[in-house]
């Protein structure tokens, strides 16, 4: 455990250096990238037209529609759960996170347009609250019958545009940076932007009141999109599934999915975009704990359910377990275990693995499949509920399997490509490291000599 | 040729024939050594009976309809109260009984938590009896010191002393050899006893032939009673099940 | 027949001077330790940093925990096989929470014993010592023959000891 | 005696000095108070007698309401004991600072309330005496083990991890000051020190073990820390017959309400240590200040899973589950109970804490802990108790219970006793840990930025469990 082999990687404290460095991946762009770029629109665009067929063949069947609620629910849940990574060390005051910080918000801002569009036909299919005169059992009562549409659209944008807006606030000095250091559009976009930050006293201390707010803001919203889209689009479409755990669960999925995604990230920025120094091994042992926690937790909250449902044994009860247990997705429900728990759970328990640079992201890469399994898992049984049951006390006809059709697949696809696209996208304007960021790291944290031994000294401010 | 190891013991009670008389109840409480329950022991909501009649009002005035169920422990095959002790003090043995074993019982009550006919009950005090009553109770049965739970058995005495005889008259136990206390004080015969596995019992006929009438206690907790209840018939309602239940009374 | 000396040193910056000085005149590492009444950086005194095997423990304690676990839910259910609520004789999914508590109780147990063991106690004889040590003071202990006795003791005490003991 | 070195730390002399007070001399109020908690305990344990003599017929439990203030009593505590764990493992793998002169008489608050919880299933069970065959799995006279499904049996089995797990990582990190005890005491006592600690001399090896075995230990004690109160829920949740008990959410639900009320619970008791022996300077205002912040964000989380827990208990529209949450929420007694639950959980206490100047304040920290305990115990019996009250459709069997004098009186007992446990520890160990308190002034310092001053605190990379 000796320390100097991890300070060979330190940010320069020279802030020109630091400026330039971070600013010169949105200027040079590669060959290779640009035909990245060009594969995944063509791909978005395959995504789409798998939409638009899928509802003028299923449009009327709602049964049909599982993996597109999947998708959605998978998409959304990690894309937004990857600013928490960013905030829950913000709220701690922790200073290895202001590195990755800025990643963590791009990618909550990434996939907004992606769920609005799937979202449209999906609304189309689901059900409103009352069918044939009765009343189906949701967390809207006696509410008027288009309430889940109405409001899970409303919740999603609500999440949109906390994302951007926290993207955009703790963007800010850095457009400041763009507007005083570039030429031509880049110019004037940092000119609009920068909203005339000069980086006054003032101005910063607004800044991180402001950067507090929309984190509590961001967070409370995520938990209230995830409480109301997991139970109106999967939930109270089974009859006498009733499992107070679940928007939690699935919450804390769509969390283990955007710790992954950071790390991928911020790993192919290491890589690629040469930022050993900002990104150094102790960003990604972090991480890696992270990472471990998250699984950690899946396995708490599944077996939390499953122990009750197991146990209990009612004619509900059963039903659960014949549903999503052993039921049409068992081998999925065995997959998603294994990506979620085992595999996670035995690679990255050993320090070694987190304490490195390519450990996490294997695992990462492993986790994140696994959230993908799990959505599938729940959603597609949920939907392929016949209708005319969800009336009944508890769930009698198990559906059988439904396997994905061109479409669906055309689906998933094409909306993970546009995800990577919009990243891309956004990381021609604003750097993927904030430059204010790592000039703060630096002040607060340096490498120093304590009589003989080495460490790091970290300042606590207030 | 139906051997002990398949029995299953089980119960049909017909709510059409009950009118809450409480014979049952008082039969039992005698049969079982059940403690006196005094006018304290109600108000503290601690009287015990094994069986008891509930009692539901149907109708509007002037044409109410009194409605009883005579309600005993369910001896369900997925009871709720056997997994959660501790100690084994209450399981399913191999003739479908749900059995109290009051040596093992250390008082945790959980299993009357777990228990969704509230059919347990607890010793609160020591059990006494008033002096002229002590020779009266029944040598068969043990009497519950306080701290354990109790509930009904089947009247498990009566059935080890049936299949003993029969053994030693080494011949088959032939159905309604054995009576519960609560079936032989049952006025109307609303309540049968019997082996649930043998075809040729009266129990099985019965939820066989009224299988239209038959229903049980809370299906939705899927706790797979061995007491089986018949509806009760309203003539106006069920015209032809009114004609059956007559043709079935004599 | 060795002696060991211990020097006393308010300064944390002395005592680190005098690790220096025994390790150039020649002692070899480990004749000579430091002593403080609360943990320092380590290498703080550019000392000798000590290996450990303290990990092997728990993983060893988490192995045995499963397998008597196991054994005994299994065996406990197996010896008596009564049917409860028509669960399985070996309801595997009870058996879990129970396994892992032992699991973990063992770990826990035997990294104790590792931590006992690794930091070498119980040490029946402490040897040198003085009760300032616990007070702020910073003991630099070293155990030499007789012939180089003088030579440790005039680095500790131009390194600016306090005090020095002798025994 | 000078209190601070050159480089503006307090000197480690005045640490032991202060700190000792309690152990090596005696608190003028100790003798008085100790002997009050005595009176109290010893008539306890006589009542206690009294039950297992007449019968569980002294208690106002009826049927169907078999559970009653005993099993709430002891949710309560083993959900104080949270407060150990959470405290010194999760602040010690987090780093925090702050959570250094606490993190002891957290851990012991943990033991003595774990203690404490194991008895109350003893007093509670009507057969006390024949208690053996359901707590120790060992195989009876009778051939019949523990029945492992049963959760009455897991909890045993968790709570007493929990325990021996925590008393191993108290003694651990009790060692050195075992070592400044032994160094300071004479005769009987120094025999006494110098046995336990076992020839502590803080050679580099040792200290090593203390940092890194305590952050192994914390890693070990996560879990079974999250796996205790988990399982504790679990007597109630798989309990299908009784309405509001079957749900989900009651592992984490009880948990995070555990940590809340246990949390607290520390502010409640740095309060008492800095004012019962006057550590003013190691028990400051700023502790108080961040063990605050840590419960604004746990008591929300906390009441979100309140609103889960309620909003899917009236998802189903089940007639019988509305009858217990109507009777619950809005008959009286309970709504007055419940009023007051959600007072004092959550609505007085969090939004003072929202104030710098209220944080900072020890009165009025120390009164909004005692509030938020309040509200979790009521918590606690709100879940219990009118569940079994209203249990069941067969609404001739609903019960109203009204718990006697004998249990209230055991509820103070269980008080009573906890805080002479405390006391009585006092006298032997030190409630705070010195070597924690000197590492902490070791690796801080303070560093200018322009000008203003900021405090720094030293870090060197830990290594962390393998397993």
């Amino acid at each position: 455990m000796t320390i100097k082999g991890h300070h060979k990687e330190w940010p320069p404290s020279d802030p020109k250096i630091v400026k330039d460095e971070l600013f010169s991946s949105t200027i040079k762009g590669s060959s290779t990238l640009k035909l990245i770029s060009k594969i995944l629109g063509l791909l978005s665009i395959l995504g789409l037209v798998g939409l638009i067929g899928k509802f003028l063949i299923d449009g009327g069947d709602q049964t049909q529609w599982g993996y597109v609620a999947a998708t959605l629910a998978f998409i959304f849940s990690v894309t937004g759960g990857a600013p928490l990574v960013a905030i829950a060390p913000f709220i701690a005051k922790a200073n290895w996170a202001r590195p990755i910080s800025r990643m963590a918000h791009v990618i909550g801002a990434s996939a907004i347009v992606v769920n609005i569009i799937i979202m449209i036909p999906l609304l189309w299919v689901l059900p409103p609250l009352v069918v044939e005169g009765a009343r189906r059992r949701s967390i809207w009562f006696e509410a008027p019958v288009y309430s889940p549409h109405f409001w899970d659209t409303l919740s999603l944008i609500m999440l949109a545009i906390a994302g951007l807006g926290l993207l955009y606030v703790s963007a800010l000095p850095d457009f400041a940076i763009m507007r005083d250091n570039s030429q031509g559009f880049r110019k004037k976009i940092g000119n609009f932007l920068a909203g005339g930050f000069v980086g006054s006293t003032v101005q910063w201390s607004t800044l991180r009141m402001r950067v507090g707010v929309m984190s509590t803001l961001y967070f409370f919203i995520y938990i209230f999109v995830h409480v109301v889209i997991s139970i109106d689009f999967s939930l109270s479409m089974v009859p006498g599934w009733r499992d107070a755990i679940y928007p939690m669960a699935h919450a804390m999925g769509g969390i283990q999915g955007g710790v992954a995604l950071v790390i991928i990230l911020a790993w192919i920025m290491r890589k690629y975009g040469k930022y050993e120094n900002y990104l150094n091994i102790n960003v990604f042992w972090a991480l890696g704990r992270l990472m471990f926690a998250t699984s950690l937790m899946w396995i708490y909250f599944f077996y939390s359910a499953f122990i009750v449902f197991w146990y209990g044994k009612s004619m509900s009860d059963n039903a659960w377990l014949d549903l999503l247990i052993r039921g049409p997705m068992v081998y999925v429900f065995i997959l998603g275990m294994l990506f979620s728990f085992i595999f996670p759970w035995w690679w990255l328990i050993w320090n070694k693995v987190r304490n490195s640079i390519n450990g996490p992201v294997i695992g990462a890469f492993i986790a994140l499949t696994g959230v993908f399994f799990e959505r599938i898992r729940v959603y597609v049984p949920a939907w392929s509920v016949d209708p005319k049951l969800i009336h009944d006390k508890w769930l009698t006809v198990i559906p059988e399997t439904l396997y994905p059709d061109i479409w669906d697949i055309l689906l998933i696809l094409g909306s993970i490509s546009f995800v990577v696209l919009t990243v891309i996208f956004i990381s021609r304007i604003i750097p993927f490291i904030g430059v204010w960021e790592v000039q703060q790291f630096n002040l607060l944290a340096k490498p120093i000599k304590y009589i003989k031994a080495h460490g790091i000294r970290v300042a606590k401010p207030d | 040729m139906v051997t002990e190891e398949k029995r299953s013991w089980g119960m049909v009670i017909d709510t059409d024939k009950c009118n809450g008389c409480s014979g049952c109840v008082t039969a039992c409480q005698v049969e079982n050594n059940i403690p006196l329950n005094d006018q304290n022991k109600f108000e503290r909501g601690r009287a015990m009976s094994w069986i008891r009649i509930e009692r539901y009002w149907e109708g509007e005035f002037p044409d109410v309809k009194a409605r009883f169920i005579p309600v005993l422990c369910q001896h369900c095959a997925n009871a709720p109260c056997e997994p959660v002790c501790p100690v084994y003090a209450t399981y399913h043995n191999d003739e479908g009984l749900n059995v109290q074993v009051y040596n093992r019982c250390v008082g945790t009550r959980y299993c009357a938590n777990g228990c969704p006919y509230t059919v347990r009950f607890f010793n609160y005090w020591e059990p006494v009896w008033p002096e002229d009553l002590r020779n009266h109770l029944n040598p068969d049965v043990t009497i519950r010191s306080r701290g354990i739970m109790e509930k009904c058995s089947f009247c498990v005495q009566r059935i080890k002393r049936g299949s003993r005889k029969a053994k030693e008259e080494n011949r088959e136990l032939q159905d309604g050899e054995i009576k519960t206390a609560c079936q032989e004080a049952c006025s109307t015969n609303a309540i049968v006893f019997g082996d649930l596995n043998n075809p040729n019992s009266e129990v099985s006929k019965l939820s066989k032939s009224e299988s239209d009438r038959k229903y049980t206690l809370m299906p939705q907790l899927n706790t797979d009673p061995n007491v089986v209840y018949l509806a009760t018939i309203d003539p106006l309602k069920y015209k032809d099940l009114g004609e059956k239940a007559k043709s079935n009374d004599h | 027949m060795s002696k060991s000396i211990l020097g006393l040193f308010l300064d944390p910056n002395h005592a680190a001077d005098a690790m220096d000085g025994l390790k150039e005149s020649g002692f070899e590492r480990g004749t000579f330790d430091v002593l403080t009444g609360t943990p320092y950086p380590e290498g703080a005194f550019g000392e000798y940093v000590p290996q450990h095997r303290l990990f092997r423990f728990p993983a060893f304690g988490a192995i045995i925990g499963l397998t008597v676990s196991l054994f005994l839910t299994t065996a406990t259910q197996l010896a008596y096989p009564l049917i409860t609520g028509g669960k399985p004789i070996l309801s595997i999914f009870a058996m879990l929470i129970i396994m892992y508590e032992m699991t973990m109780l063992s770990a826990v147990i035997f990294s104790v014993i590792g931590i006992i063991f690794e930091s070498r106690l119980p040490n029946i004889k402490p040897g040198i010592y003085d009760p300032r040590i616990t007070e702020g003071y910073i003991g630099v202990v070293i155990t030499v023959e007789d012939e180089d006795l003088n030579k440790a003791q005039k680095v500790i005490e131009n390194s600016g000891s306090e005090e020095i003991k002798v025994v | 005696m000078q209190q601070r070195d050159n480089q503006n730390r307090l000197s480690q002399k005045y640490t032991n000095s202060v700190l000792l007070n309690g152990t090596l001399s005696t608190p003028r109020w100790w003798y008085p108070l100790v002997s009050v908690l005595l009176f109290f305990v010893v008539i306890g344990f006589i009542l206690f007698g009294i039950q297992i003599k007449y019968g569980l017929g002294v208690t106002g439990l009826n049927r169907p309401v078999y559970w009653g203030l005993y099993i709430t009593t002891f949710v309560f505590w083993v959900g104080i004991s949270h407060a150990g764990i959470m405290i010194s493992a999760i602040l010690r793998i987090t780093q925090a600072e702050w959570r250094r002169p606490v993190t002891r008489a957290a851990e012991i608050l943990t033991i003595f309330s774990l203690a404490t919880a194991l008895v109350f299933p003893l007093i509670h069970a009507g057969r006390t005496w024949r208690i053996v065959y359901w707590l120790i799995p060992y195989d009876a006279a009778r051939g019949i083990w523990p029945n492992i499904r049963s959760p009455l049996f897991m909890d045993p089995i968790a709570i007493s991890t929990y325990l021996t797990g925590s008393t191993l990582f108290l003694f651990v990190a009790l060692i050195p000051d075992l070592a400044v005890l032994r160094d300071r005491t004479t005769g009987f006592r120094k025999g006494f020190y110098t046995i336990l600690a076992l020839g502590w001399t803080g050679n580099p090896r040792q200290w090593k073990m203390q940092v890194v075995g305590g952050i192994l230990l914390s890693a070990l004690m996560l879990p079974i820390f999250v796996s205790v109160h988990s399982i504790v829920s679990w007597d109630f949740a798989v309990t299908t017959a009784v309405e509001g008990w079957h749900s989900t959410i009651f592992a984490p639900y009880f948990v995070i309400g555990a940590v809340h009320s246990g949390v607290s619970a520390v502010v409640t008791m740095m309060a008492l240590m800095r004012w019962g022996w006057g550590w003013n300077d190691f028990i400051r205002p700023e502790h108080f200040d961040a063990l605050a912040r840590l419960l604004t964000v746990v008591a929300t989380a906390w009441l979100g899973f309140t609103f889960l827990e309620l909003l899917f208990a009236v998802y189903g529209l089940d007639a019988p589950e509305i009858a217990l949450r109507e009777m619950q929420i809005f008959q009286y007694p309970w709504n007055m109970l419940f009023l007051i639950f959600l007072l004092t959980g959550y609505i007085l206490p969090v939004p003072m804490w929202l104030f710098k100047r209220v944080r900072t304040n020890i009165a009025l920290m120390f009164w909004s802990s005692i509030l938020v305990n309040i509200g979790m115990w009521l918590e606690r019996f709100l879940i219990i108790v009118p569940g079994l009250a209203r249990k069941s459709p067969f609404v001739f069997t609903w019960e109203a219970y009204t718990p006697s004098w004998f249990e209230w009186y055991i509820l103070f007992w269980s008080f009573c006793w906890v805080t002479l446990l405390m006391l009585l520890f006092s006298r032997v160990f030190p409630l705070v840990p010195l070597f924690e308190q000197k590492e902490s002034e070791v690796f801080s310092d303070s560093i200018k930025i322009g000008r203003a001053t900021v405090p720094t605190i030293f870090r060197e990379e830990e290594e962390e469990e393998e397993d």
